[in-house]
């Protein structure tokens, strides 16, 4: 690594790292699109590992007591556990690594122009340490007692005490795997921050940025911010489990609210963390793909913000009726509500984008504009949520569970299947086949509705969350919410065959498609001026930046895109 | 200083140093932590929790001299930095071995409080006033730790000669971590009531 | 590295920050518990101060790290105020701290 | 229109569903309009060769005007959506109306408790009448609950009261609700409380007055059968249970011949 003074001059010095051996280009890489490609694909792995669990406790759910093809039999502490670890790992394990450490790190050096990350074996270290927290979750599956049950939220006392809880080990495991991975992120996020604050490219103002690495910029920020308090409470937590401290026992002087508090201090901003980047790469891709300028883009920025700010002070909405003071209620419900308002101009600036364009619906397109359309229903019925007298009815209930997931499906599978094929010609140098990928679209957008949005009506009829097996409620155990249940189920089972659409795609494109040229899709981010896949150093010389980011369909030019670093035409 | 790695490492384009910048930001989220902690600390104290009078048995003798360990190890490195900015790297070296001596001498006063208390029978889960003391003294020693061995590991980097900004940077880590003392000191030893 | 700031007089700093220590201590000793707190937590945020602006030079550094810093502070008070209500006030109009007044129905641990 | 999956058997049942109506017809409208916005464009302005997009910022106030009022708008929904939340939780939450009748629960893994007041309507007294998974009331009455855990977390949810509470060991919470409507309905726990959380149900019979009397006559003799249990007796048959159905035509099987 250390080369000589030499290096000074950039094109020298991207020759130096051609020679690295297989070890340090892909096991122990420095490159940051190497890194951000290892957190992609232990990202999908992950995602695989939740989706099948996920596909475990709905086969329990529509045919209760069943043996499930490819599992077995699901029992009420097996479908606890894999309701827990399914909500930890696709948040924890697949939104946070894909979205913002994985494509943080493909993007933010690309998109600012420079070579890589400001600290490049600290980021290293952030993946490796991101690696042993997975590897950790993976081992509490299968100590004595079983994978932790207690759902992702892991309130105590029954996460703190094993006589409740029945995993001894598998708790703490738990909490164990999530504090090393917010470790790793806020590494990676120092080192994000740092370099989109002083490695961008000569002439790239602030608002020149794209609304991408702004975005995942502003997540991180939120991150880094609201997880400390976190980091303290997973350290009581552990010794509560461990050393056997009272800090959430109540009959010790503790107080199980504490760590809701300390919690969802988090957990909310933790929404908007994983929001924002998707909300990047979709802003990217629709102004691609409609041959427009971003709709206002100091709008979209300064929503971004009011956004961020906003959500470090809704979090009580979690706890309305978890036995919190209910005079506070009022408040959180005023400040809830209010985040309607930034994210409905930003809505409504990413609609007016469209407006006038000359759209064409790739298949980045179809999901960038498909997370819109999901994303709006997952927003609206929000509301319903803010609400804290709605709240008493749906507290806990299937219709918050289908409101998630109308957030969160979009955020990080649509998000991240937007990104991929987007940023794929870039990645690998091929394109993917757009057939294909119109098929698992269409194969993943229509099923998706179809599990989630009976969903709401489930939660409509009471029944709620978490439990393996409703005959215990006959309310709830009436034939025609049991067909519903069948349907979502169904409708899952055809959503996971049509991801193996995906995987042939991805794969084979990968060695076999067409050679994709620099710049497949015209567009005018610096990323798309070099080689695909770029080399170990990314820019030949560092670009000069001009103007912003989305100078699409300038009047007056005979090409519809203007790169950021092409000079100004001498008249 | 040696030009190595990435470019980016050595752009500015907000005028701090990267590395400077991103030890403010590890501090930044470090203040959560430690806050997030005397928060809940303080929460509890201010309801009038069972136990917290406890903090009159803590000897604020002891938590005197280790404030006064701490403030002069800071001394010291602030003063290896300031020497090594004028290059004198022998100087800067045998400060920082002052400012880990320091340390040493504060992780053995912790040693021997927490030995007191132990054998007294204040043990971790005694109440919550104790959980939180050996909490927060021991994450407060982890970082104590964790500053001494990269700070050892800077000194002989200097005597080579290259890394010298890295003396700035551990050095504002270990004044954060003589600040976070700054205030466990009132709240464990002196505010006893 | 060396930047051009002239760095300030550090023993004269310490000398103030032991001060200060002497005082922090010396204050419980008059048993009044309003002058305890302000002698403990404002010397406390004084001495902050005086480690922070000299010895880790925010004097010298970009104002937007002291915004920063601050930020993050206020933040947690954010946090502080939105907790007090349910953990500090144990007794409220629709709830009561049964442990305390012995009326809990008996815990199992 | 929660009515229509759930009855509704308590005082407040109503405005909450009034809530749910007012929000419904709010977000819907938004969501319909957005939406058919968003669609709208994407048809009229595919890609036409030779028709260039048109080209413009966003920034100056004839352009944003578009996106600036609808978003006052939202505003002023907004408003509509918090005052009328905010009515409804103080009557449901935060006011406890003068009581006519007494109850303490009691979550425990994985049971609940009830402890009904008794004729002199104060508890802990000799004539509190205790039941296990089986809570009755009394038509009309409004009832005030004493929320209390034993170790976990639970949550005592009524759907058909409209009624969710958190059971917080060492708190003990109080609440209010007035049956209206006589029937039996589930009682629920709706916070993850463990390996028994599934299993974790009662039910709730709401009694006209004479109804009540007997029931409560009738325990204290001991010759009371359980409503939880004779309602878990006569409709826990899932049609995929296996003991009933047959293995051919179940899809699981079917889906496990696929793979």
């Amino acid at each position: 690594m250390s080369q000589a003074a030499a290096a000074v001059q950039t094109d020298t010095h991207a020759e130096h790292h051609e020679e690295l051996s297989f070890l340090y280009k892909y096991i122990l890489p420095v490159d940051h699109k190497i890194i951000g490609m290892q957190y992609i694909f232990t990202g999908m792995i992950m995602a695989i590992i939740g989706g099948y669990f996920a596909y475990a406790f709905r086969m329990q759910l529509a045919f209760p007591g069943e043996l499930v093809p490819l599992y077995g039999l699901v029992g009420p502490g097996e479908y606890n556990m894999l309701v827990t670890n399914h909500g930890t790992i696709m948040i924890f394990w697949v939104a946070m690594p894909v979205l913002i450490a994985g494509f943080g790190n493909y993007l933010i050096p690309l998109m600012i122009g420079c070579d890589d990350m400001v600290f490049p074996r600290l980021n290293r270290l952030s993946y490796q340490i991101f690696l042993v927290s997975a590897l950790v979750l993976i081992a509490s599956f299968f100590v004595r007692g079983g994978g932790f049950g207690g759902a992702w939220t892991s309130y105590p006392p029954l996460s703190s005490v094993a006589e409740y809880s029945l995993t001894d080990w598998g708790a703490s495991l738990w909490i164990l795997a999530v504090a090393l991975e917010f470790v790793s992120f806020l590494l990676g996020g120092i080192n994000f921050v740092t370099t989109s604050m002083n490695a961008r490219a000569p002439g790239m103002k602030m608002l020149d940025i794209p609304i991408a690495v702004w975005f995942i910029v502003v997540a991180v920020i939120l991150f880094m911010a609201s997880v400390g308090p976190l980091v303290a409470g997973a350290v009581m937590l552990f010794m509560d489990q461990r050393i056997g401290t009272t800090f959430f026992l109540p009959s010790g002087g503790g107080d199980p609210l504490l760590w809701q508090h300390l919690f969802w201090f988090f957990g909310h901003p933790e929404v908007y963390v994983v929001l924002l980047p998707t909300l990047g790469i979709v802003a990217e891709i629709i102004t691609v793909f409609s041959r427009k300028k971003l709709f206002g883009y100091r709008t979209v920025l300064y929503t971004a913000f009011a956004t961020g700010g906003l959500s470090f002070v809704v979090w009580a909405h979690h706890q309305f009726i978890a036995g919190i003071d209910p005079r506070m209620a009022n408040v959180f419900t005023v400040t809830t509500v209010l985040i309607s308002i930034p994210l409905a101009e930003m809505m409504f600036s990413y609609i007016a984008t469209l407006y006038g364009g000359s759209i064409e619906l790739k298949t980045p397109m179809l999901w960038a504009l498909s997370f819109i359309a999901a994303f709006l229903i997952g927003g609206v019925t929000g509301i319903y949520l803010g609400a804290s007298a709605m709240d008493v009815y749906f507290h806990d209930s299937y219709f918050v569970l289908a409101h998630f997931h109308y957030t969160f499906f979009p955020i990080t599978i649509i998000g991240m299947f937007a990104a991929l094929t987007y940023w794929f010609p870039k990645m690998f140098g091929r394109m993917m086949n757009e057939t294909l990928g119109k098929i698992h679209f269409w194969g993943t957008f229509i099923p998706f509705n179809c599990i989630f949005l009976p969903l709401f009506f489930l939660g409509l009829a009471g029944q709620h969350r978490r439990i393996y097996n409703y005959e215990h409620f006959p309310d709830l155990a009436t034939q025609e919410l049991q067909n519903i249940r069948i349907f979502a189920t169904v409708s899952l089972v055809v959503m996971l065959i049509f991801q193996l659409v995906f995987i042939y795609n991805f794969f084979v494109s990968m060695f076999k498609g067409k050679k994709a040229p620099n710049n497949p899709w015209n567009a005018n981010t610096l990323e798309w001026t070099i080689p695909s896949p770029p080399q170990h150093g990314n820019f030949k010389d560092l670009p000069t930046v001009y103007r912003g980011p989305y100078e699409y369909s300038v009047p007056g030019r005979e090409k519809d895109y203007w790169p950021q670093n092409e000079p100004p035409e001498e008249n | 200083m040696s030009m190595h790695g990435p470019i980016a490492t050595h752009r500015s384009a907000t005028g701090v140093p990267s590395g400077r910048l991103a030890i403010w930001w590890l501090l930044a989220s470090e203040i959560f932590i430690f806050g997030g902690l005397v928060t809940c600390f303080v929460l509890f104290k201010l309801n009038g929790t069972p136990g917290f009078e406890d903090a009159s048995l803590t000897s604020t003798a002891a938590g005197a001299i280790n404030t006064f360990v701490l403030l002069t190890s800071s001394l010291s490195i602030v003063l290896a930095h300031a020497a090594i900015e004028k290059g004198d790297r022998v100087k800067s070296f045998r400060y920082i071995w002052y400012t880990i001596g320091g340390g040493v001498v504060f992780l053995g006063i912790k040693t021997y409080e927490y030995t007191g208390k132990i054998i007294h029978g204040h043990v971790i889960t005694e109440n919550l006033f104790w959980s939180f003391y050996y909490t927060m003294t021991g994450l407060h020693a982890l970082h104590v730790i964790g500053g001494m061995v990269i700070m050892a590991l800077i000194s002989f980097d200097i005597r080579k000669g290259h890394n010298y900004q890295r003396v700035e940077l551990i050095g504002i880590y270990w004044h954060f971590v003589d600040l976070v003392w700054i205030f466990l000191f009132p709240l464990l030893y002196i505010a006893n009531f | 590295m060396s930047e051009a700031y002239a760095h300030p007089n550090y023993i004269k700093i310490w000398f103030w920050l032991l001060g200060l220590l002497v005082i922090s201590v010396a204050g419980p000793m008059l048993e009044i518990p309003a002058l305890t707190i302000i002698t403990a937590f404002g010397i406390a945020i004084v001495k902050a101060y005086l480690v922070a602006a000299n010895f880790m030079h925010l004097k010298f550094e970009k104002k937007f790290i002291w915004y920063l810093l601050i930020l993050s502070i206020c933040l947690l008070g954010v946090f502080f105020f939105g907790v007090a209500p349910d953990v500090m006030m144990t007794d409220g109009d629709q709830w009561i701290d049964c442990i305390a007044d012995k009326s809990c129905v008996e815990q199992r641990l | 229109m929660i009515e229509y999956f759930v009855e509704n058997a308590s005082s407040f049942a109503g405005d909450i569903d009034n809530l749910f109506l007012v929000i419904t017809l709010i977000i819907g409208f938004w969501f319909f309009l957005t939406f058919g916005i968003l669609v709208y464009f994407i048809v009229k302005f595919r890609r036409k060769d030779g028709v260039k997009a048109k080209y413009f910022a966003g920034e100056k106030h004839s352009e944003t005007k578009w996106t600036h009022y609808p978003h006052y708008a939202v505003i002023a929904m907004d408003v509509v959506i918090i005052a009328v939340n905010i009515m409804v939780w103080v009557n449901i939450k935060q006011t406890l109306p003068p009581r006519d009748n007494l109850v303490r629960v009691i979550g425990q893994q994985w049971t609940w408790s009830f402890i009904h007041a008794g004729p002199d309507g104060e508890l802990d007294t000799p004539d509190d009448v205790a039941t296990v998974n089986d809570l009755h009331l009394k038509l009309g009455d409004t009832y005030h609950f004493e929320l209390q855990s034993r170790d976990v977390l639970h949550n005592f949810a009524v759907p058909a009261f409209r009624l969710r509470q958190d059971a917080v060991p060492g708190r003990t919470i109080s609440g209010w609700f007035k049956p209206t409507k006589t029937g039996t309905y589930d009682l629920q726990c709706a916070e993850m409380c463990g390996y028994g959380h599934g299993i974790m149900g009662a039910a709730v019979t709401v009694h006209s007055a004479e109804s009540y009397e007997t029931t409560m006559a009738q325990i204290q003799n001991g010759t009371y059968e359980s409503h939880y249990q004779k309602r878990m007796g006569t409709k826990t048959s899932l049609p995929s249970n296996t003991s009933q159905v047959d293995e051919e035509g179940s899809f699981a099987v079917l889906l496990a011949s696929i793979f």
